[in-house]
């Protein structure tokens, strides 16, 4: 076929080649799709709880999920569904878990918050702001210490940047060394209050590095293979024993920051001017400039989607967790009882 | 008399003294341009302005630790911590700090500051934005804590609570911010430490705090109704001061204490009072102390699992049935 | 058997368990060099080397966060924690991270790690260094919680809680620390959930805790002696898992429940347990559940007021006489 | 007299004054007795408690004592009889409080860990590391709201600066531009361990102040007249509105932690070395080489150390605190009461 020659293209503009890209880009895809239909089920009342979507962040957590290793472990936030998804969780399991339902990769006891899967290294999403910080480094402790070459990965947002616990883990981390890599979503806001009117610097996280003896990093947040390329060098630092890295990525929440919240503290043009440098249609645009096909990526499209729709539906049909859950699993012996 | 909602009414109560005393200030997070991430605070920047309305970085520890330098220097500052949880990462300030310092230094530093914090279930949120932690706040010698249950009241205790000499922590009952209710037109100041019994029954006492007062209620109403059991309903308001004479009076009457508590058992407020009733109204109890109360387990979040774990209506209905002769 | 001090048993009960397992690593400030504020890890960075013993920041949250990521990825770490105050500071990683993460996760998440911290009055540190804070970790759903009284009972406690699959938190007490007593030779390990009765009385069964159970050996020894009643000491020594059963038993046996805490009064596990025998044993009560406890205010300094706050023998003695009949 | 010439090279050789130099001096000479003084009680078994003693590091203390404005504030730590005394309070007051007598500062209630002078404007000394930062940031957005000019200096170590208070109060204290002024004592060592085997920077304040937009200020916390200077500066920014500052003075403390320590970690020489530059010592002789007569400085200590002697012996002569005192102050009505 006469596109071989442009495809050779599409490999050799950079250091990522064509297969690493269309992985890129279909698990972007995958988590946009997921997100939206979230957004779907929670509109429909569906979704009960609260859900916090990483709609026009994705790029982050797909490049990490692509440049991690199998055995890497996942730290993230409330905001963590894109990033247990692209570590490999079912996406059944995280529809689910959202919904409530028995299939839920919790059973229905954690929520949307606190998305887990450890067989794919998803090691927890955390509702408290900083805390999973602290647990990341022990992980990565924990890799070091058995000589396994693992790394801990560990994704926040600006806000947290504040907060007692990043300090106390960085500061932690860059004195032992630790095989860990710490990825600030820059997204300009905490909850509705924007960053730059709470922050002494005005990289939140880059304009810290220098406190824990690191080298500032800051990336585009929305170009996914310039977050490869950073990912990679990142793990490989700290798979080679060089310690940990803080990286910023800038980036834009294209929704309100839950559920409940309708975003009108935007200034006017803002949110447009972001979603012109949207990932997804960013990267869309890069591939088909570097000769891939136009179906190949339509393909990659329409299997998310089908995807999406069969998860949504088993997730669906799951019933209920039973009541009699609600004792369970507080003990390793999993029961729940405080005396005899 | 002006229909409220408890939300509402929490607004009114802080701007209330917002109004009357220019030496209060309000600091949270999102609390000022967004009004709160529970709208409890809507207008406030509006009204009192910029300097005395802040909104705060994610720094819990920061906020309330400004609010105790402020407070012992001539502030009387308002605190919000958004979800009752979030006490945990401002704890040493809460229970190290801000409960001993007036002790420690022999009354030479004074606290007059409010933390005001949303508690409890409901909103299937999961176990880290969902619980009840008052009894946290209950054994730690040095604060004061209330837990309003009804519009009125929140108004009513947030102004005493600011008004107090002494650091005073307000748990709102999230489950009750959309509550409706009737709240006196004009300046409302509440008391610390009374409890308020809203029902007379011959059989029993029970004794609930916040949400719980609304269940215990409709339990004593079926209870009555339905099974002929006439029940006594005391709402604690306030753990610390504790109105302990009107839940022992109250007990004394019936002979039989049943508590209501959304917290998980151990160690609740319910524990206390049943510590205190066995002690000083042993000789008038008929029967065994029951505690009802949330499993101790952190809370499920999916919907049937978070009802099926604090008391229900029906689960004190049962309970009292099945206990109380 | 050996004479150890109950200081050189912490010491020996971490060695035991990380001589058997290469997982066990331990963490804390001051504790590799130094052997620990209190000397009770002296010896332990010389044995396991650097690799396993860290000396930390003053980091608390990184600490015991980073306790908790060890524990889920295969480690079994052990963290001090200097005083147990200091677990303010942390208390977002203890209560809301550690205890709910295996909960919240359905299972998927074990957390086999130990969390040993200095519990306690007595060294005239003042209202920050001296608190008992058992009840605020046995109040979290998730925790398990033991507070040994003796040398043997901390060696076997520290190595039943490193083996056990769930977090644990031991709460040694300061005031022990230079105490002697036998330790068996070889391996000892206890078992989490088992108090001990110590005395068997016919008048009345006092509960007692830690330092507190030393005490309440010697008032039961001089009411036997001087006034004629016959005292049961139970030593709760776990308070999650809770040894019910056998306190009901012992209550159930002498009519009289009297409890005896360091911590100050409101919410401690006194109460707990009280409420407990108030449900399931009050029909064999023979009078009021009396609790004895430090008054409910911060801990003050000096050492007569320090002495004068946490229940003493005479205390016990006297109240015992005056309200048990 | 002849000495007048000298005198006055004695003014002109820096910005300070003599009379400021001679306080500067008189003020050192007192702390370093009464913490002697502490010491020896402490052998007599006359303190019961703990004591975390300044020797070593009196220059920082008194420096802020002269500098501030008396309605200025201090906050300090366990290791703050020093900062107490600079600010005016009692030496009865102090000696008293860590004795556990009536005549205490605190009435026994506090112990020597919780020294607070109110009406010296020493507004507390904080046992749990870190706690107090937030505190002064606090009392400086007070001064700052009510338009008094006050400023807050806050005390704290070297290893103070690795716990999460530290962050999250230099940040809102920059945000808010507060007029705080927060001094690093770096004395080298936490407890017993090195701060540099512990801290991921070699300045572990100064090293972090641009993580809040601050600029590194290093000075040598044993030259009186250095600290003098820099809190001059600091204290008149923070009342003209400039904001915060972040000073680190490096410093050495010449005795063990706590009473009980011994420290043994200290590694051969090292005492010795920083012995040298005693900043009393220091000073004498440059107040010499200025022209000051040996007797006067022979008097101020003299002085000194009559008013120690004097203190000790009233505080000896009080008596315990009455027992009925536990349950006074918890609350402002002077009870304890939690119940009716
Ligand atoms: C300790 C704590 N404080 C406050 C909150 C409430 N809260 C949840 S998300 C959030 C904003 C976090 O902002 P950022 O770190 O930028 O992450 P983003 O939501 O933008 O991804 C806040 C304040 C919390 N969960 N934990
Ligand atoms: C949160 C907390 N952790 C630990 C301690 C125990 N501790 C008391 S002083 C101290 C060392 C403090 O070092 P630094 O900040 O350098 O002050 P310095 O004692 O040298 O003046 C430690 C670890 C404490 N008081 N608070
Ligand atoms: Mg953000
Ligand atoms: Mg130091």
């Amino acid at each position: 076929m006469d596109t071989t020659a442009k495809r050779k293209k599409a490999g050799a503009a950079g250091d990522i080649g064509e297969e690493t890209r269309l992985r890129l880009y279909r698990l972007q895809v995958e988590l946009r799709y997921c997100e939206k239909r979230a957004y779907d089920l929670f509109l429909q009342n569906l979704i009960k709880g609260t859900t916090h979507l990483s709609l026009g962040q994705e790029a982050i957590a797909a490049a990490f999920g692509v440049a991690m290793r199998a055995d890497d472990w996942t730290f993230c936030t409330y905001r963590g569904h894109a990033h247990t998804l692209a570590r490999g969780a079912s996406m059944t399991g995280v529809l689910g878990e959202l919904m409530g339902r028995q299939c839920g990769l919790l059973g229905g006891k954690g929520g949307s918050m606190h998305l887990t899967s450890v067989e794919h290294g998803a090691m927890g999403s955390y509702a408290i702001v900083g805390a999973h910080l602290p647990v990341a480094a022990g992980a990565a402790w924990s890799a070091q210490y058995r000589g396994t070459g693992q790394v801990a990965v560990c994704f926040f947002g600006d806000g947290t940047t504040n907060i007692g616990a990043f300090h106390e883990a960085l500061n932690f981390a860059a004195v032992w060394k630790l095989p860990v890599v710490y990825v600030c979503e820059n997204n300009l806001y905490m909850e509705y209050t924007p960053i730059s009117s709470v922050t002494a610097v005005e990289y939140p996280a880059a304009g810290r590095a220098a406190a824990y003896g690191l080298e500032p990093i800051i990336v585009d947040g929305n170009d996914v293979d310039e977050v490869y390329r950073v990912a990679q060098a990142a793990l490989a630092r700290a798979r080679a024993g060089g310690g940990p890295s803080l990286i910023e990525a800038k980036t834009y929440r294209q929704s309100g920051h839950s559920r409940a919240d309708p975003a009108k503290y935007r200034p006017e043009g803002e949110l447009e001017a972001w979603l012109a440098r949207d990932p997804i249609a960013i990267y869309r645009k890069r591939l088909i400039d570097l000769g891939v096909a136009a179906r190949v990526l339509d393909e990659i499209e329409a299997e998310a989607l089908r995807k999406v729709d069969e998860a949504t539906a088993v997730a669906r049909a799951s019933p209920p967790p039973a009541v009699d859950k609600i004792e369970k699993n507080v003990w390793a012996n999993g029961g729940a009882a405080w005396r005899n | 008399m002006a229909e409220l909602t408890y939300r509402d009414a929490v607004a009114a109560g802080i701007a209330q003294e917002m109004e009357r005393d220019e030496r209060v200030v309000f600091l949270g997070e999102d609390v000022a341009a967004a009004g709160g991430v529970f709208k409890t605070t809507v207008g406030l920047l509006e009204r009192f302005g910029p300097k005395r309305v802040r909104d705060c970085p994610i720094s819990e520890q920061a906020i309330v630790g400004a609010a105790m330098g402020a407070a012992m220097t001539g502030l009387r500052p308002i605190a919000e911590i958004m979800f009752s949880d979030f006490l945990a990462v401002c704890w040493d300030m809460v229970a190290n700090e801000i409960a001993k310092a007036r002790y420690m230094t022999n009354g030479q530093v004074s606290l007059p500051l409010v933390i005001r914090t949303a508690n409890g279930a409901g909103s299937r949120f999961g176990a880290q934005h969902s619980q009840s932690v008052e009894n946290w706040a209950m054994a730690v010698p040095g604060l004061k804590v209330v837990a309003p249950a009804t519009p009125a009241d929140v108004k009513g205790l947030i102004a005493a609570a600011v008004r107090d000499p002494d650091p005073v922590i307000v748990f709102e009952q999230k489950s009750l911010y959309s509550m409706k209710g009737e709240v006196p037109d004009g300046e409302l100041v509440d008391e610390l430490g009374k409890a308020r019994v809203l029902r007379q029954g011959r059989d029993c006492t029970i004794v609930a705090l916040a949400l719980m007062v609304h269940r215990a209620l409709e339990a004593a109403e079926i209870l009555e109704r339905e099974h002929g059991i006439s029940a006594t309903v005391v709402d604690v308001r306030s753990l610390v001061p504790l109105d302990a004479r009107t839940i022992l009076a109250e007990v004394a009457k019936t002979g039989w204490l049943v508590t209501v508590e959304e917290n998980p058992r151990l160690c609740g407020w319910g524990a206390e009072i049943a510590s205190i009733v066995a002690d000083e109204c042993f000789w008038s109890l008929d029967g065994p102390i029951v505690r009802i109360t949330s499993p101790h387990v952190p809370l499920p979040a999916a919907d049937q699992l978070e009802d099926a774990t604090i008391p229900s209506v029906a689960r004190i209905v049962g309970t009292i049935r099945e206990r109380v002769d």
